[in-house]
């Protein structure tokens, strides 16, 4: 018998009044993949990421993780957020060592994960520094890192580079895999954006725009390692972006609308 | 756009130009004296209720009698306030039993409580300082109680999926989140207080500030009514330059982005 | 053809841009720097032109200028011959982020410009109305701008320029803040219009593919102080559709873009920008 | 100790659900009534713990005879009038000036540079501490009464639309100007209604502001006013009329503060569905 997932979604609802975000999803996930939910807003993925953290509650059905139902959140499935949500009143060092300062980790120890965590998330030297007085980037390296530092088994991240420029995006994309290379951790990544979903993933889940079911899943297969830059331009990446553009557009009723224009001519 | 220095000139020459027309009304008698004293009077009445006091009491009593009411007012009122602010935030069911009954006496001007105070408390000096700290108080618990609220949910979110306990998503995320509010409300109640202090000095007693101007008002020396409220003023000034200048070092991060 | 169209077309022979030798200095005192150096290029009446580079390359501060809104220290630009001295709704310019009036409902913005022009109250409904069904938004006139979505926005702030018949359109990266899907219907959306419109317009992204995409050329810009390193015309014909993203020709030109975008070692003024946020090959 | 409240923002389903409805308003109804009840006891047995005592307390039971008096008396009528007149005056005055200075200062630097350094220096000063002296600079009591009325307004109403002006998005400014508008047309159309919601709060801080050095100048030199009856109810030691006069105090500027807040929503209804939509 193969080993359990460790994580296994069978039938997750999700009911908000009386609109139905997530609708009987089924998926499940195991050690070390990187899987990307991918959708236009509205689609209920940053929902699946809360139930998955914990915040919420499915309606019906159920989330497994390591075989036990998801009741609350914990450091095991850790979220990175789109804002950061970084701790305003600490700098990049406490805020990476906060989930080892509220288990009461001691301070030595506590320094040595966080050199550590900062050297890898690429801000050696920065640890001084408050988030007002780092740029989107690194905020989002911090968000990142701080993650890292409570050692989770599932890194939930939740359009974590929404917010930054596209030159800063591609690096920290490079920058994640390398991350996710060195410590092996599964990462489910909410995106909107099919580029980024394509070359983190090795599977991509696509949501419908309306109803919150899977319209299709993706497999990724492009040679690893990615992180040198040129696979963005690899007919095959190309090929899989446009296979998943067209399957987005046609099940968004949205194209219907941008097609009006067309109509008036 | 003026450069630089014609606008330091300006900056500079406004209040100098009010001056000078303060000066030349009194000095040609467009104005009593006895309405409106010369700047230069007024400096000399100040020197004098300085050195030899008022109504026989040094002026350093005054101020003092004036500073320890408020200081001791609203230093109780920021303890209390803070905490029960907290309390409201953190559980609605505190919220639900203090609400009506603040919402009542909110909309209330302080000094509609002075005689039910004095009625109260007596004359002397707890109804003062209760009423100072009763109104700084209110503004306080409810900024506090706002600046709960406002705490991101994403910060709120982040700390518990990073193992905080509740105790610990509290302290070390939502009490210094709602530091902000915290401190907007304690420059509010701050300059609250003052104005009860001195409406109350001014209603009953013989020290204090309040009453120096009430006092000198009754005799028409106008000229030491003027001392009394540029000594109001400056109290006011440096105490909530004191304060912004302590809260910008507690809550450095605020306003930066 | 609608009434909107026709006027439109009577504007077609205008809007030629000419830069020459422009330099656009910001900041004050000791913090003064150069944002825009040397710049020169022509844009003929009715193109439309992308200008690509990095984030703080200046291209914001170009179109600035080229809006009216910032004064170049040196050089001169020219719209049609006459120098641009200050905003004008000749020229209208769409942000990333949308400005429109929170307190104005969609028909209200809309009709701001010809309000601000004298026309009477009806006429200018009217006028917005036309133009609201142009963008495919007809039912939205009785909402406020917090009751649309992001692409929604964007699409009533390029009407809301559109209404004024401007010569030349000019665009801050107007669909960055979009999702992916969005952004590529408002990409196709802004052709369209385009195509019958032919305003010149002025576009710009830090986007390759959004760029080689849209433009008729792409003038590529290097970062801080911002110079015009190369000037590319875009030879696939039109109309386009969003399937050439995926083919080898498409791809040959983003790699030449991505060339001339890659921060080289040794330059130092893209890490004083954020500098820890920069790409993991500059280090 | 309770659980705290895990989502602290109105967005928390279970929250809300477990404390909405009635339960949530007798809770409420409740606190309100032991509060009344205690008064009541308090005075009767005329409770003195030392700090504090009841002894001259009046239940509420005597307040509410009074209040019923004096609302069959001609006097109420005279008192009111005559404070809302005044706060109508100074206040309308201080709304004038501080909006329109505040727009001015805010708009432009030289106003700024030349009305704010006095402005400034007088700011620190509390407006009751005016009172004696207005009262001997101004020829009528009811002149001076509405001067003070006026400064306890004019700085929070000041501030507040300075701050509106100046955190008007500058890229609204800069888009209208790309669409034609002019100066006049700029301040009409984008400052006024940007700065609004800002505006809206000083007018509701200086309406608060306005009634407490209203009823201090009342207690201190008026004749009538609502002010004045409380005060001449303590001299005479009619203490359920000092009550009533609390209450009325209470209730008008409560009622001014409801009736501005809801002309502020009406005036920036953008602004209000904003807020309920988030």
């Amino acid at each position: 018998m193969a080993p359990a997932p460790l994580l296994e979604a069978v039938d997750v609802s999700f009911t908000y009044g009386a609109s139905t975000v997530l609708d009987r999803v089924s998926f499940t996930l195991g050690s070390s993949e990187v899987v990307s939910l991918l959708g236009p807003s509205g689609c209920g993925k940053t929902t699946l990421l809360n139930l998955i953290a914990g915040f919420r509650q499915p309606s019906s059905g159920r989330l497994l993780f390591d075989g036990a139902p998801i009741t609350a959140p914990g450091p095991e499935r850790a979220v990175v957020f789109q804002s950061g949500a970084l701790f305003d009143w600490l700098t990049a060092r406490q805020n990476i060592e906060f989930s080892l300062s509220c288990r009461g980790v001691a301070k030595a120890e506590r320094r040595d994960v966080s050199e550590h965590v900062l050297e890898l998330v690429g801000l050696k030297g920065a640890g001084g520094l408050y988030p007002y007085e780092m740029s989107g980037g690194m905020r989002q390296r911090v968000g990142v890192g701080r993650v890292i530092a409570a050692r989770p088994r599932i890194m939930l991240m939740d359009e974590p580079f929404a917010a930054v420029d596209v030159q800063t995006r591609e690096a920290l994309q490079e920058e994640l895999l390398r991350i996710h290379a060195a410590t092996r951790c599964t990462i489910v990544f909410v995106t909107h954006s099919i580029e980024e979903a394509v070359f983190l993933s090795n599977r991509v889940f696509v949501l419908a725009k309306r109803g919150g079911t899977f319209d299709a899943a993706f497999d990724v297969a492009l040679p690893a390692p990615r992180w040198d830059g040129l696979n963005r331009l690899d007919p095959e990446f190309l090929r899989l972006r446009e296979r998943i553009y067209l399957t987005m557009k046609a099940g968004s009723p949205a194209a219907t609308t941008g097609a009006r224009a067309h109509a008036l001519t | 756009m003026p450069s630089p220095r014609s606008h330091l000139a300006l900056v500079l020459a406004s209040p100098l130009m009010l001056l000078l027309a303060w000066d030349g009304a009194t000095r040609f008698s467009l104005v009593e004296q006895i309405l409106l004293p010369a700047p230069a009077t007024i400096g000399a009445a100040l020197w004098d209720v300085l050195t030899r006091g008022y109504a026989g009491v040094s002026v350093f009593v005054h101020i003092g009698t004036s500073l320890w009411r408020v200081l001791t007012a609203f230093l109780l009122a920021a303890f209390v306030g803070v905490s029960l602010g907290l309390l409201r935030g953190l559980y609605p069911r505190i919220d639900a039993v203090c609400l009506v009954p603040f919402e009542l006496i909110r909309p209330i001007p302080p000094l509609a409580f002075i005689p039910l105070f004095i009625l109260w408390f007596g004359i002397g000096e707890v109804s003062k300082v209760l009423i100072i700290f009763y109104y700084a108080m209110l503004v306080v618990m409810l900024n506090t109680q706002a600046g709960v609220a406002s705490c991101p949910e994403d910060k709120i979110r982040a700390a518990r999926s990073l193992g905080a306990s509740p105790w610990q998503v509290f302290w070390r995320v939502v009490f210094p989140a709602s530091l902000p509010h915290v401190v907007v409300g304690l420059r509010v109640a701050l300059a609250a207080a003052l104005s009860i202090l001195v409406a109350s000095e001014l209603l009953g007693g013989d020290r204090g500030l309040g009453f120096v101007i009430s006092d000198a008002s009754t005799f028409f020396k106008t000229a030491d009514v003027f001392v009394g409220i540029v000594l109001i003023g400056l109290i006011g000034l440096i105490a909530d330059r004191a304060l912004t200048f302590t809260a910008r070092r507690i809550v450095h991060w605020e306003g930066k982005t | 053809m609608s009434g909107h169209e026709r006027r439109a077309h009577g504007h077609a022979e205008q809007g030629r841009i000419d830069a020459e030798g422009v330099f656009i200095r910001l900041g004050q005192g000791a913090e003064a720097f150069e944002a825009v150096q040397d710049v020169s290029f022509t844009v003929p009446a009715g193109e439309f032109v992308c200008v690509l580079g990095p984030s703080g390359c200046g291209k914001s501060t170009l179109l600035g200028a080229l809006a009216g809104h910032i004064a170049p220290a040196h050089g001169a630009l020219t719209l049609d011959g006459a120098a641009i001295s200050g905003p004008h709704p000749d020229r209208g310019i769409v942000f990333q982020h949308h400005t429109l009036f929170p307190w104005k409902n969609v028909r209200d913005n809309i009709a701001f410009g010809p309000k601000m022009r004298g026309i009477p109250k009806a006429e200018r409904h009217r006028q917005a109305d036309e133009i609201l069904e142009l963008i495919g938004l007809g039912g939205f006139a009785g909402r406020y701008p917090k009751q649309l979505s992001g692409g929604m926005q964007q699409r009533v702030e390029i009407a809301r320029v559109l209404v004024n018949h401007p010569r030349l359109l000019l665009m801050d990266e107007p669909f960055g803040a979009l999702d992916a899907l969005t952004r590529m219907m408002m990409q196709e959306l802004l052709l369209d219009i385009w195509t019958r419109l032919r305003t010149t317009i002025v576009f710009i992204t830090h986007d390759i593919d959004e760029a080689l995409f849209l433009a008729d050329r792409v003038l590529v810009m290097s970062p801080r102080p911002g110079r015009i390193v190369e000037d590319i015309t875009v030879p696939f014909e039109r109309p386009r559709r969003a399937e050439i993203v995926a083919e080898p020709p498409f791809g040959r030109l983003k790699r030449h873009c991505l060339d001339l975008l890659r921060p080289r070692p040794g330059t130092d003024t893209l890490p004083r920008l954020s500098p820890l946020g920069a790409p993991p090959h500059a280090r | 100790m309770a659980r705290p409240r895990p989502l602290p923002s109105g967005r928390s389903v279970p929250d809300t659900a477990r404390f909405a409805g009635v339960g949530r308003w007798l809770l409420r109804a409740a606190s309100l009534g032991v509060c009344l009840l205690a008064w009541q006891a308090a005075a009767q047995l005329r409770l003195d713990l030392g700090i504090v005592t009841f002894r001259n307390v009046p239940p509420p039971v005597e307040v509410a005879q009074a209040g019923i008096e004096l609302l069959q008396s001609s006097k109420l009528f005279d008192h009111v009038t005559s404070s809302l007149s005044r706060v109508f005056a100074g206040y309308g005055l201080a709304a004038l000036a501080g909006v329109m200075l505040g727009l001015a200062v805010g708009r432009s630097r030289l106003a700024g540079d030349v009305l704010m350094p006095p402005l400034e220096i007088l700011r620190p000063i509390p407006a009751v501490a005016w009172i004696p002296l207005a009262v001997l600079m101004f020829p009528s009591s009811e002149l001076s009464m509405i001067f003070i009325t006026f400064t306890g307004a004019l700085f929070p109403i000041l501030l507040s639309t300075i701050h509106g002006v100046e955190n008007v998005d500058p890229r609204l400014v800069a888009s209208a100007r790309s669409l034609g508008a002019g100066w006049g047309a700029i301040l009409r159309e984008v400052v006024l209604p940007a700065a609004a919601p800002s505006i809206v709060t000083g007018l509701a801080i200086g309406m608060g502001t306005s009634w407490f050095c209203l009823v201090t100048a009342e207690m201190i030199s008026g004749q009538y006013g609502i002010g004045y009856y409380t005060w001449e109810s303590y001299t005479l030691q009619n203490y359920p009329d000092i009550v009533v006069g609390m209450v009325l105090i209470g209730l008008m500027g409560m009622g001014s503060s409801a009736l501005l807040r809801r002309a502020g929503a009406r005036l920036t209804p953008w602004h209000s569905t904003d807020e309920a939509r988030r």
